[in-house]
């Protein structure tokens, strides 16, 4: 955990607790998923920045460069592949359905959806 | 041909600034756009060849990246100028001359008669 | 590193700006800043496939089916 | 659309090789692997795609048209570094002066490619922005407004794109 | 690699739905039951090896911190063979339920929810159980809003934003142990637990536990069941009370036992349990009207109840909540499949509806009254003898914390017999409002109906069936160490 | 020469920092998709920049995929606003 820059932290950090916030205290449900999607970008940027290890390249075996001593840790990177997707599954299902709640409610207004309590 | 490269990478990030800073300064959409799309197409544009020419064998991948920047930048600028037009942006106060409403009446025109 | 420093600070910007637009188009601008400025930030942490795929489901997929979300719902958060 | 019909061949051949230049310069190899790829993969898109490629192909590409296109290049070329240090002049210049305003351009060019063309060069050179097109007019966002003339504004802008444009085209 | 069948057959089956549904629509229907009941006999004919020993598979060839692997021990391939088994039945009973168009959307998202599950109980790497874990919920999210009606949409869109809250910070606790221990094979970070920081460690452990514990709806975190279990369709409800919230719970579990040595949180762990099993219940008594509501705050309750067993760590506390588990979800999955045709065919989720329907449908109602019973706890069923064993456990600890909670339990239990027994009084000896006739079920929902209550009776008269499977699973839930050498050792 | 990169890498990321107070302070939603737009041509050119920088080729193919779909979105928001409201 010593390896990384420090502002990485923070920036992913802060980013997790924007989306949190954002997610916890608006009442709008696209900006709720835009909440969520920042959370997820956020999470992303932690993982790789964790990966990160100063003066090393890219996990990418080129001619050029095959010397994996030389190269950042490639599984997070891989994580944030699969989890860059999922989020994308997750964002397109959530506006799915706001869109239909607006078909039922005429509104995105969590108060005024009757029953959805939070 | 590094020389030269490093000239062109020179004035394409100077051209890149100074596209910020036309789209940080001009007053109204319509102006931060031209200032977006030439200064920031055209540093760009100079800055990839540059690359391209310090690294000859990366030339290739440089000149399509820099033909795609030439060919969508306009039309999004196109389409963002556009868009900002008919949902109602106001032109700068200062602006010389407007002649979207007669352009928007030589549009009704034909059509009228069509009908 | 300087530059990380400064667009860390920027991503924090646009993610508040995200926070507090009333405007949702507006707000997803925002949002495609955010992704944006993180997929430099990949490139600058050397995952340049990450970068690669943030800026193409972060910068264009995400924010073009939030635009059709928008577009079929309502634009203003009252 | 006349060519529908007889230029089918021309335009999925149009297609294709288009995409697989561009996989080559992508690729930036000659491997045969690759090229194997990128014909099959070129043909796939062509085969999708053909229909909204292009009108007519390469049919009627003749040396004169080429030639043109290549003299175009420098002439945008000059035009595009005018453009730039004219925007840049007005940037730094400490008082902006700029006269914005929007005004109305007529072209020839009949055909949508031409057009798109036309509207993208006017968009990258001097304090000019193509706003909308219709019929054959052209709305133009006009940074430094010198007259407002419809024939006099299609004379400074448009006229020496036009020019080669016209043949390229026609 | 018999064993990845489990997880490949299911995912190969999603996908060739559609390609089937392409030639014949109603075949594309049978898909999900021949698959699932494939994977049961896989599953069983798997059984005796790995009570021996845990099968460990490795994809791709590499050592085993770093290769995806799959670890196939008892609790695992018991938890697959409850998922097989549930899954068949429930998909025996949607293809005659389900009449919402597409219908094949409908099987494959089963399909996909199943191959979730079954990963998730049997990967032995965090990272694919995140994967996983997103599977099921990304299909349990879709099939909650199958039914396009407001209620469903609604509760979707809350589970869908409470859920991927939660699998955010599974995330970033897989992040901060990555960052630890440098691998992601669970044995290999409970390997190197030992010497890592503590805080972050709690801190890693807590936002895991969090994450999960949205899906097993532990107490501060199950807003969201009530309303997506009682909105989805009844099928999709079975699933989801009888598969996807266990395999929350055994997600926590795996991670507070195995991935880290949590014995200091178990106490913790049985407190949130006994609040979440008081909620529940409680919540489930103030219901009057909506029968499926009362089902799900019911199973809130009895999850409150399995974490609760979980929390005693040992070896007779984790059988018992095995168990506890087994029962649940024969019983509650047979109480959803009952009610879903029920409200189909009286038009109404009202309890008053309900009034009389047991003498109209003496069948029907006799298999409810079974699965209601085992719920409560009454002797000859499978409910009792989990119970049994829960308060044995609990008591064996000799500690007075221990105690304490279970004369709550207890308290716990006294109200959900009366809320019960109202429903069944409801049900056999109120007068019915309107005569005329109810049909029975058809037999696709009947079969599934009559083999989960006849299981929860052989269960009940001969616990013996499944205590052995369940001994092995516990013990190898409870013995770290044994773990992480049979799998680190296996390669 | 390290010195003269780092000139031009901070020149881009002034420019990138000027878009970007435009995106945050542009009156209306125009102003800011203009912003963004401008920040993804000059990350561009920086990403192809800074490719040469790390001297690795296969970063400029980022650049590539960033020039094709950053346009997109612009693309979308602009449609948007010209039909809808």
């Amino acid at each position: 955990m010593t390896t990384g820059n420090p502002m990485m932290y923070v920036g992913a950090v802060g980013l997790i607790m924007i989306g949190l916030f954002t997610v916890l205290s608006k009442r709008n449900l696209i900006k709720i998923i835009v909440g969520l999607t920042l959370l997820d970008t956020g999470v992303n940027l932690l993982l790789v920045a964790i990966g990160y290890i100063h003066n090393r390249t890219a996990p990418i075996l080129t001619q050029a460069h095959a010397d994996p001593s030389k190269m950042v840790d490639p599984v997070p990177q891989a994580l944030v592949l699969t989890a860059i997707v999922i989020g994308l599954g997750v964002t397109a299902l959530a506006l799915a359905l706001a869109i239909r709640v607006y078909g039922h409610y005429k509104t995105l207004d969590t108060r005024k959806i009757r029953g959805l309590k939070w | 041909m590094y020389i030269f490269g490093q000239v062109l990478i020179g004035i394409g990030t100077a051209f890149l600034f100074l596209g910020g800073l036309g789209i940080f300064r001009l007053p109204d959409v319509y102006n931060r756009l031209q200032a977006g799309t030439k200064c920031t197409t055209l540093g760009a544009f100079s800055t990839i060849l540059g690359v391209g020419f310090i690294h000859p064998n990366w030339m290739l991948k440089a000149i399509v990246i820099a033909v795609f920047i030439l060919l969508t930048n306009p039309i999004s600028a196109h389409a963002l100028a556009r868009a900002s037009y008919k949902s109602g942006v106001k032109l700068w106060d200062k602006s010389v001359v407007d002649r979207c409403k007669e352009f928007e009446e030589c549009q009704e025109i034909p059509k009228e008669e069509e009908g | 590193m300087i530059y990380i420093a400064i667009l860390t600070v920027a991503m924090l910007i646009a993610g508040l700006a995200a926070y507090f637009f009333r405007d949702l188009i507006a707000a997803v601008v925002a949002c495609a800043a955010v992704s944006l400025i993180a997929s430099v930030l990949f490139y600058l942490l050397q995952a340049p496939d990450v970068a690669m795929a943030e800026a193409a489901i972060g910068a264009g997929l995400t924010t073009a089916i939030f635009v059709i979300a928008i577009r079929k719902t309502g634009r203003y958060e009252k | 659309m006349d060519a529908q019909g007889e230029h089918r061949t021309q335009r999925y051949l149009t297609a294709f090789v288009v995409s697989f230049g561009v996989w080559l310069a992508l690729v930036g190899t000659l491997n045969w692997q690759e090229l194997l790829m990128g014909g099959v993969l070129s043909a796939i898109v062509a085969a999708l795609g053909w229909r909204y490629f292009s009108q007519v192909g390469f049919s009627r590409l003749t040396p004169k048209k080429f030639l043109y296109l290549i003299a175009y290049i420098p002439v945008f070329f000059w035009a595009m570094i005018k453009a730039n240090f004219d925007v840049a002049y007005r940037v730094i210049h400490p008082r902006m002066p700029i006269h914005p305003g929007v005004v109305l351009i007529k072209t020839d060019l009949k055909s949508d490619s031409g057009k798109l063309a036309l509207a993208n060069s006017i968009t990258l050179t001097p304090g000019t922005l193509t706003m909308d097109v219709e019929g054959d007019s052209m709305l133009i966002h006009w940074i430094n407004v010198k007259s407002t003339d419809t024939k006099e504004t299609t004379r400074m802008i448009s006229e020496k794109f036009e020019r080669f444009l016209k043949v390229i085209f026609s | 690699m018999v064993a990845t069948l489990l997880i490949a057959l299911p995912f190969l089956g999603a996908f060739l739905i559609p390609l089937v549904a392409l030639a014949s629509k109603k075949l594309s229907h049978y898909i999900p039951a021949v698959v699932m009941l494939t994977n049961l006999g896989i599953a069983l004919s798997l059984l005796p090896q790995v009570m021996n020993a845990p099968i460990v598979i490795s994809l791709s060839g590499w050592s085993a911190p770093i290769a995806i692997n799959f670890v196939v021990g008892p609790l695992g391939l018991g938890l697959a063979i409850l998922i097989s088994f549930i899954g068949f039945l429930v998909s025996v009973y949607g293809i005659s339920y389900i009449h919402e168009e597409p219908k094949e959307k409908y099987h494959m998202l089963v399909l996909t929810l199943l191959t979730g599950a079954t990963g998730m109980v049997l990967t032995g790497d965090i990272f694919n159980l995140f994967v996983f874990f997103e599977i099921l919920s990304l299909s349990s999210y879709a099939l909650t809003g199958y039914n396009r009606d407001r209620g469903g949409t609604e509760a979707a869109i809350k589970y869908l934003i409470q859920g991927s809250i939660g699998s955010s910070f599974i995330l970033i606790g897989i992040a901060l142990l990555y960052g630890m221990t440098g691998t992601l094979n669970m044995a290999d970070i409970a390997a190197h637990v030992a010497g890592a920081d503590p805080t972050l460690l709690f801190m890693a452990m807590s936002l895991l536990i969090v994450g999960f514990g949205v899906e097993a709806a532990i107490f501060p975190l199950n807003a969201w069941l009530p309303d997506a279990h009682s909105s989805a369709p009844s099928s999709v409800s079975a699933i989801l009370s009888g598969i996807a919230i266990e395999t929350g719970a055994y997600a926590v579990a795996r991670i507070v036992y195995t991935v880290f040595d949590g014995h200091g949180i178990m106490l913790v762990l049985s407190i949130l349990g006994v609040i979440t099993l008081l909620i529940g219940e409680m919540s489930a008594f103030r219901q009057k009207d909506d029968i499926k509501r009362l089902l799900a705050y019911s199973s809130v309750g009895q999850m409150g109840l399995i974490m609760l067993a979980f929390g005693i760590a040992s070896d007779a506390g984790v059988f018992a909540a095995l168990f506890q588990l087994v029962s649940h979800t024969l019983a509650k999955a047979l109480l959803f499949l009952a009610s879903g045709y029920i409200i189909y065919r009286v038009g109404s989720k009202k309890l008053s509806a309900l009034a009389g329907l047991g003498r109209k449908m003496p069948f029907t109602g006799a298999m409810i009254a079974v699965a209601v019973l085992s719920l409560v706890g009454v002797p000859p069923f499978a409910g009792f003898m989990s119970k049994f064993s829960i308060v044995r456990a609990a008591l064996a600890q000799h500690s007075a914390s221990y105690t304490g909670l279970i004369v709550l339990v207890l308290v716990a239990t006294v109200i959900e017999v009366g809320y019960f027994m109202k429903l069944l009084q409801i049900l056999f000896f109120t007068e019915a409002e309107t005569e005329g006739r109810v049909k029975e079920l058809p037999l696709s929902a009947l079969i599934p109906i009559t083999i989960l209550a006849a299981l929860i009776i052989a269960i009940g008269v001969y616990p013996h069936m499944i205590s052995t499977v369940l001994q092995h699973a516990a013990s190898g839930l409870v013995q770290r160490s044994a773990y992480i050498q049979s799998v680190l050792g296996a390669l | 020469m390290t010195a003269l990169w780092l000139l031009f890498l901070s020149l881009g990321a002034a420019g990138v920092a000027l878009c970007l107070a435009r995106a945050a302070a542009g009156p209306t939603t125009p102003d800011r998709v203009v912003g963004v737009d401008g920040t993804v041509t000059i990350s561009i050119a920086l990403m192809v920049l800074l490719s040469s920088f790390f001297d690795r080729q296969i970063y400029m193919d980022v650049a590539l995929v960033y020039a094709v779909l950053g346009f997109i979105g612009v693309l979308a928001v602009a449609r948007y606003m010209e039909r809808g409201v």
